[in-house]
């Protein structure tokens, strides 16, 4: 018996039931495909690479079409996503049941396999990332003023960036379609609402990460402060319509495990607390001033941010939760 | 391998790039020696085949040959190098003393000389020539014997000559009775 | 249960399985459940026993396949009628107490293998699908890209494992274990295009006795569906296929990856336009 | 096996798993075969897969029953009252006295024409007993169920029957055999049936009429069953029965057709044929008994030695066989050291060897791949009686619970006995096994097949002849200068047998060719046990194995070419390599086949002798229209349509004058402990003759018992074999069941307030056992004498050793035999079960 799941007769039976009964609706209760066995480390890797992806995105139109009030909002998009990406293959190598042969996802590339792409598309980001770290640290007199440092100031940023945004916004959206490909009912059922789903709240929380890392820095002045709000907005309300989709589109048995338990309340919290509160708190703090604004910006901030990483936690264990529900799998694939 | 298959087999909608290990793969019977068998289990009387290599056993199946279980096999019966590989065997003499609480290792010869004078000894204080009439009997019942179902029909024979015919131990039995 | 007509593609045959293909075909109306399949098989692969205990899950004490177990074998009691009374009177061959031996079921599109990031998971000379052990790093992707829970991390050796339809074996003109050991024939191994005609004709065969619940699971009317194009390894079945834990239309999950790549860029795109005008001067 | 040696001649399987296929009935009753013989099986799908008709007649659902087509569920312990229904309806039947098949067949080729004695009645006259019972002694007296002409000659012993007794051919004189069996079962009738048994009467007709269809000249119909028929106090009856139906629907002898016997153990056969029973000799020779009068070998032939019939031959085999074993002390003038072989005069069963051993009498135990502290009865005494030995021996490959019974027993674990107050000295002794030695095991056919060494045994572990062969050496040598008879007995036996270099391995070919038989002088195989000679010029350990090494280095066990038809190349079957026993029955009575499709063995006129696809069971050259001369002795007496060759007049037995110890008709008694009375015979409620085992450690449910309301019977898993030292031990099976468990109807689980999984206690007089419940509609509730009897199933496998553990089954059950096979009664007695434990959460199961 695989893992992960508990025998029946550790749970409650009714007296005079026979086995029969047990079996009656579905196989004894007992999942009808596998769950994967990923834990918070995939859940972290997820939150981080979002950021790091839409930060990069952030960091390349500011640059590009910000003017110089977003300079500040650029350099730190740029080092946000390089601190952010470091850890990823890190995160994933954990993960693995063969850590030493992590190299083996390099061995092949095979375009069906979001997870092929997404190794691929990981490096390649990290490398753009990096090289916009370092390009910015060589402006910034971080890393010296020879050498290197001259070569890495030559480099053409903007078109760096530009080039970049592609893996960018892959690495944000990507792991929606790595769920998305799979024969988990939560997930596949939503295949074409979880990727744009990952990538609002990547953005949102990009957005809000800087927000917090230049308000708190006093880096940046007030207008471009104002326009990564903006942006924030627009961000949350596509998360919002997207998360309120998915809801609808799984359905109520699929979407079970969205309302029922511990995860139901976390998804509720996620779209209460993680979108529609920030949203309102934004909207109250653009009528205050000074230091409560401040205050309802920086909660508004942390929420958003708790929200998304929530958001990964309860799509991936939801997930876990319907695929472990052999009902949810017999109603993805009933005859048509 | 050229770039250019490395590249057809490893990069692609779905490349299919076979290992070294893969291409290698074989049955480990392959050159295997084979003895034939029969089944300890049941007495349907399937018939197995014993591979064995370096004189250790890798593999027993069935043997297509047998009209009765034609190379199939039910799963105690695919069970039996699990049979004669457990964990649980044991191979070596265990002696356990009058009222002691544990067992001790001890050699077969020790066992067997041992086993010899108590059967020796049993069989004499208890063995009776003649009945209450004076009809010869020849008998002990001092000593019991079970089992044979599971043993070679050599065996059982061996077992009847001597207890019954060799000792007069009638008390003789298997799981015939039960 | 009655399986509808298929939709009609055009394409010959009800599976699309490749000339020579090797697989399956498991009559469960033969089954008696002895479980000689999975004892065959772990013997044959040297698999460990489970971490086991009673179920109460009728004579299932293994309940799924696992890394460790290849063939599992499904018993489903329908002795009862509603009210509580046990039949007399039964279909001819296998009824009553269900019994099926599951396996891969070698897809002739596989999730798993379209998963693999590695290139661990591969389709053999014989048309089979195998995790290649030399290669697997554990990431665990293909276990969830099944529509039919056959994959599975081991806890000791941190691989994926599953079935290979004994590839060694297959190299050396061997049938597998599992199918070589079934007393019944319930296993059958060929050529995947002679057993779909062989299970054709059991199926008429056991219509005309009687038996009308009868057909086959694995072509593209059911199992072998939504882009799987049929199963290498193939069933048949006398009720729904839920009953065995088995999903009646899967759908090859790969077919969602253009399409959700299409859905993120349109969305990328949006955000990205969304954050060009929310960030210009 | 008495109940088909009483009716047919011999104890074995008349047929064998092959010729299954070529069924057009298949009854399995008293059998589990899918689940225990699932390879056997194979060939009862083949026949479904052409058209056969599989009925299974069981009180549980099974693995078996989903793959009939009919399943027939009865109250364990009524399979007699069921047969007997059927024998009634057939006998009553259109299609039985319409097709005169049945009629030709049993004229010819039973005894249904003979007449009995006017003295002889029926149970029908003596309410549920025969006549000649004596009640102070609970046996029959067997004068009065003598054939009518016998009657002057008693003198004879009881198996002198001449063949020239009075026959009514047209079955009509109210005395003849076929008129009496009429009458003994006209009260079996579909309604009463159904009170006793719980079959519905229209489901008793249905597989009556089922078999009736596939029976006659060109169907035949088989019965398979193993021991949920013989684990009866009238277990021998029960098959018995089962013999008398086959022959009145003329299904014995022929393809497709007869009983197979399915045996649980690889050689359980072989080690009857060359018995490790106490009551017999090799090939089926009683063993000497001072009860019988066996004082010496003259007294012995002379109780023994029936005129006619194989039998006659018993001098040479006797004969040859004290030779085989005291070689040169065997001589003409010492009646070939008959007095050397010990007598018994009692009983020595499996089950009287337990008190024997509680009470001390039995001080030393040799256990030798058996394991009775799980898979004796009344398990609890078993392991009080070893803890009361002063040693024993247990040689497994496996520490099995017999060797472990002083520190992990149920009792030890309860804290009832601690090791340091048992005596008994305990040798473990690690035993090689097949694969590791050479040898041959007999199936459940009678096909006798060799085994190859494949590898040495590891460590300390030997083969059985190893061990047998070195202790002889060892006591021959502390015996060698003992004169008295203790010590000629074991000096004289014959015990050089050639040694292989490892560890000196006894040479078994030189075995085998002492059981196969050669000549004293010059040391050559005999072919046939027909050269065999009652001068002592032949040896031969078992005379029906002869043939088995027609000459020297030839072992035709070791054959292996088989093909689809007899695969006569295949093996050895027991005797002379006969496939299908009393074959000369699938000819009619002048030597035709009786159909196309059913041809196996037939007279060829033009050569002279039988022939066909198998080896006749007959004198190959005694032509169909043989009659005997006058005088005529051994199987000269038996006329050329008369199959049954080791009876005295040739002729199946629908009665049984002698060989049978509770009556010469099979009658149904209710098992020793029954819910119900006997609604056939009010007054003798259970086997009159049944051997008690009263004592205070052994006691018996009364019928009825309010305490324990519940019938249990016990059986046998796929997953795992018998006392489970060979499943529980291997972790591929240990895993498929891995603990114990009784099966109950969710009825009774309702009325018990019993959730699936639940432990559970069930309990007797005798102990308890916990395990699981698993709540199954497989299991039904039956209603007898119009009150609901519930049933429990419990697999005896579990034990307190290996990876698959579980209460003990048969610490529930008793000590109570069955007469004539002397075996238990663990198919059906009573019980009572409760929600609980005895042990504690945690602890593996008591």
């Amino acid at each position: 018996m695989s893992m992960g799941y508990q025998r029946r007769w550790e749970t409650r039976r009714q007296a005079g039931g026979s086995a029969a009964d047990e079996a009656r609706d579905s196989y004894y209760g007992l999942p009808a495909i596998h769950k994967p066995h990923w834990k918070w480390s995939i859940v972290l890797y997820f939150f981080l690479g979002g950021i790091s992806g839409a930060s990069y995105v952030v960091a390349t139109l500011a640059r590009l079409f910000g003017g110089p009030e977003l300079r500040p909002v650029a350099r730190a998009g740029r080092y946000l996503s390089f601190l952010t990406v470091i850890p990823a293959p890190l995160l994933l190598i954990y993960d693995l049941g063969r850590p030493e042969r992590f190299h083996h996802m390099l061995r092949i590339l095979k375009l069906r396999s979001p997870m092929s792409l997404g190794a691929w598309g990981l490096l390649a980001f990290s490398l753009f990332s990096g090289l916009s770290a370092l390009t910015q640290a060589a402006h910034d007199g971080l890393i010296g003023r020879r050498g290197p440092a001259r070569l890495l100031r030559a480099t053409p940023d903007r078109l760096v960036g530009l080039l970049g945004s592609g893996p960018a916004f892959f690495l944000s959206g990507y792991t929606g379609v790595l769920l998305a490909a799979t024969a988990v009912p939560l997930w596949t059922k939503n295949f074409l609402l979880l990727g744009p789903l990952f990538l609002s709240s990547a953005l949102s929380n990009a957005v809000t990460a800087l927000y917090l890392l230049l308000a708190a820095t006093r880096q940046a002045g007030s207008h471009a402060l104002e326009r990564l709000e903006r942006l924030d907005r627009l961000a949350l309300l596509a998360e919002l319509a997207l998360l309120l989709g998915l809801r609808a589109n799984s359905g109520p048995v699929i979407g079970r495990p969205l309302d029922a338990g511990r995860l139901g309340q976390a998804f509720r919290g996620v779209l209460g607390a993680g979108v529609v509160a920030p949203l309102l708190l934004q909207a109250l703090a653009r009528r205050r001033h000074g230091a409560i604004a401040q205050a309802l910006r920086l909660l508004a901030g942390l929420l958003v941010l708790t929200g998304g990483f929530l958001l990964r936690c309860v799509i991936v264990f939801a997930g876990h939760r319907s695929a472990d529900d052999p009902h949810a799998t017999f109603e993805l694939a009933r005859k048509r | 391998m050229g770039i250019k298959e490395r590249l057809r087999t490893h990069v692609g909608r779905v490349p299919n790039p076979v290992s070294e290990a893969t291409r290698q793969a074989h049955a480990r019977i392959r050159g295997a020696e084979v003895t034939v068998s029969v089944c300890p289990y049941c007495a349907v009387g399937c018939s197995q085949l014993i591979y064995t290599k370096d004189g250790r056993i890798i593999d027993i199946e069935g043997n297509y040959e047998s009209p009765i279980n034609g190379g199939t096999l039910c799963p105690k019966g695919a069970a039996t190098y699990g049979l004669l590989t457990s964990p649980l065997r044991e191979t070596k003499v265990k002696y356990r003393a009058p009222y002691s609480d544990h067992w001790e290792e001890r050699s077969l010869d020790w066992a067997m000389e041992r086993i010899a004078q108590l059967v020796k000894q049993t069989r004499d204080v208890t063995y009776e020539e003649t009945d209450e009439h004076g009809v010869p009997v020849n008998r002990t019942l001092g000593i019991g014997h079970l089992g044979g179902a599971t043993l070679d029909n050599e065996e059982n024979y061996l077992i009847k000559k001597l207890w019954t015919a060799g000792l007069g131990i009638v008390a003789v039995e298997n799981q015939a009775r039960i | 249960m009655s399986v509808r007509a298929s939709q009609g593609d055009g394409r010959a045959g009800t599976t699309g399985a490749r000339p020579g293909a090797l697989g399956f075909l498991t009559d469960t109306t033969l089954c008696i459940g002895c479980k000689a399949c999975e004892v065959a098989c772990k013997q044959w692969n040297q698999l460990p026993m489970d971490d086991f205990g009673f179920t109460g899950y009728s004579y299932d004490n293994t309940g799924d396949l696992g890394a460790t177990t290849w063939r599992h074998v499904a018993f489903i009691e329908r002795v009862s009628d509603r009210e509580g009374r046990r039949p007399t009177r039964l279909k001819a061959f296998q009824s009553n107490w269900l019994m099926l031996s599951d396996v891969c079921k070698h897809c002739v599109y596989a999730g798993c293998l379209e998963a693999c990031p590695t290139g661990a998971i591969i389709r053999t000379e014989f048309d089979t699908v195998v995790i290649q052990q030399d290669i697997c790093n554990g990431c665990g992707y293909c276990v969830p890209a099944c529509p039919f829970g056959v994959p599975a991390l081991s806890l000791t050796d941190g691989k994926a494992h599953k079935c290979t339809l004994c590839y060694d074996r297959l190299k050396d003109g061997l049938e597998p274990a599992c199918a070589k050991a079934c007393p019944t024939d319930s296993i059958q191994f060929g050529p995947v295009e002679q057993l779909m005609e062989r299970a054709k004709r059991r199926v008429a065969d056991l219509h005309a006795q009687g038996v009308t619940e009868a057909y086959i699971y694995g072509d593209r009317e059911v199992g072998g569906t939504g882009g799987i194009e049929g199963l290498n390894a193939f069933f048949i079945l006398t009720a729904p296929p839920e009953v065995y834990n088995l999903p009646a239309q899967p759908e090859l999950p790969q077919r969602k990856v253009l399409p959700a790549f299409l859905s993120t860029a349109a969305a990328a795109l949006g955000l990205g336009l969304a954050a060009l005008l929310s960030l210009r001067r | 096996m008495p109940g088909l040696g009483a009716r047919l001649g011999r104890g074995g399987a008349t047929t064998t798993q092959q010729s299954l296929a070529d069924s057009d009935c298949i009854v399995i009753m008293g059998s589990n075969m899918a689940e225990n013989h699932p390879v056997g099986f194979r060939f009862v799908l083949k026949a479904k897969t052409k058209g056969a008709t599989i009925i299974h007649v069981d009180p549980r659902f099974s693995r078996t029953s989903a793959l009939a087509d009919l399943h027939v569920p009865l109250r364990p312990g009524t399979d007699l009252a069921v047969l007997g229904g059927i024998v009634n309806y057939v006998l009553n039947s259109e299609r039985w006295n319409s097709d005169p098949f049945f009629k030709e067949y049993l004229t010819h080729y039973t005894n249904a024409p003979l007449i009995v004695s006017e003295q002889f009645k029926d149970t029908e006259d003596l309410e549920g007993l025969f006549s000649g019972y004596d009640p102070e002694q609970r046996r029959y007296r067997t004068e009065t169920w003598q054939f009518a002409a016998e009657e002057a000659e008693q003198d004879h012993g009881p198996n002198a029957e001449p063949s020239s007794a009075p026959v009514d051919m047209t079955l009509q004189h109210p005395n003849c055999v076929f008129q009496i069996v009429k009458r003994h079962f006209a009260r079996y009738t579909p309604e009463l049936v159904e009170q006793i048994s719980g079959v519905p009467r229209d489901l008793l007709i249905t597989v009556a009429e089922t078999l009736l269809q596939n029976s006659g000249r060109d169907r035949t119909s088989a019965f398979c069953y193993a021991v949920a028929w013989t684990q009866h106090t009238i277990g021998t009856q029960i098959i018995s029965c089962c013999a008398l139906l086959q022959l009145l629907l003329g299904n014995i002898g022929r393809p497709g057709g007869g009983i197979l016997a399915l045996r649980g153990h690889a050689t359980i056969q072989g080690s009857t044929d060359i018995p490790t029973l106490y009551n017999l000799l090799p090939g089926y020779l009683p063993m000497p008994s001072t009860q019988a009068g066996h004082r010496s070998l003259r007294e012995y032939l002379a109780t023994e030695q029936p005129p006619t019939g194989m039998w006659f031959n018993l001098p040479r085999f006797m004969v040859s066989l004290l030779t085989a074993w005291y070689g040169d002390a065997a001589t003409p003038e010492n009646d070939f050291a008959y007095d050397l072989l010990p007598k018994i005069s009692g009983d020595y069963s499996f089950e009287a060897m337990i008190p024997m051993m509680a009470d001390g009498v039995m001080k030393g135990l040799f256990c030798l791949g058996q394991n009775p502290a799980v898979g004796g009865q009344n398990a609890v005494l078993v392991r009080k009686a070893l803890a009361n030995l002063d040693w024993l021996v247990v040689r497994d490959a496996y520490e099995i619970e017999t060797a472990a019974f002083w520190y992990d027993s149920p009792e030890v674990r309860r804290g009832e006995l601690r090791p340091e107050q048992i005596k008994t000295e305990v040798f473990f002794l690690p035993a090689a096994l097949p694969g590791e030695k050479e040898g041959s095991f007999t199936n459940t056919q009678r096909l006798v097949q060799w085994h190859d060494k494949a590898v040495d045994p590891p460590g300390d572990c030997r083969s059985e002849p190893w061990f047998l062969y070195h202790l002889g050496k060892r006591l021959k040598e502390l015996y060698q200068d003992d004169d008295t008879p203790k010590g000629r007995q074991i000096t004289a036996l014959t015990w050089d047998y050639p040694t292989k270099v490892l560890w000196d391995e006894p040479d078994l070919q030189a075995v085998l060719k002492e059981i196969n038989g050669f000549t004293v002088a010059d040391g050559k195989p005999v072919s046939s046990f027909r050269e065999l000679k009652d001068d002592g010029s032949t040896a031969c350990g078992c005379w029906i194995y002869s043939g088995i090494m027609p000459e020297e280095g030839y072992n035709r066990a070791r054959n292996r070419r088989g093909d689809d038809k007899a695969s006569l190349e295949w093996g050895f079957s027991w005797p002379n390599n006969v496939r299908i026993l009393y074959n000369r029955a699938s000819a009619d009575p002048q030597g035709r086949p009786w159909s196309e499709r059913k041809r196996w063995v037939w007279w060829d006129p033009e050569q002279g002798r039988w022939t066909g696809y198998d080896v006749p069971d007959f004198p190959v050259d005694k032509p169909p229209d043989y009659r005997p001369p006058e005088g005529a002795r051994g199987l000269d007496a038996h006329a050329g349509d008369k199959p049954f060759v080791m009876l005295p007049d040739g002729r199946g037995r629908l009665f049984v004058p002698s060989g049978l110890l509770d009556g010469p008709l099979p009658t149904h008694y209710e098992p020793w402990e029954s819910p119900v009375g006997n609604l056939l015979y009010p007054k003798t409620p259970r086997s009159p003759v049944a051997p008690l085992f009263e004592r205070p450690d052994n006691p018996y449910h009364e019928i009825g018992d309010p305490r324990f309301p519940y019938v249990i019977t016990t059986y046998r898993l796929t997953e795992h074999h018998t006392a489970g030292g060979m499943s529980r031990t291997v972790p591929w099976l240990a895993e498929l069941q891995p603990e114990g468990f009784v099966e109950i109807s969710p009825e009774l689980a309702a009325e018990l307030g019993i959730a699936n999984g639940d432990w559970v206690v069930v309990s007797t007089l005798r102990g308890e056992a916990e395990a699981r419940a698993l709540v199954t509609d497989r299991i039904q509730p039956l209603v007898i004498h119009g009150r609901t009897v519930h049933q429990i199933g419990m697999p005896w496998h579990f034990g307190y050793k290996g990876y698959a553990q579980g209460g003990i089954a048969n610490n529930l059950s008793a000590l109570i035999e069955d007469p004539n096979s002397r075996i238990h009664e663990a198919k059906a007695f009573t019980c009572n079960l409760r929600k609980g434990r005895i042990g504690r959460e945690g602890e593996h199961p008591l």
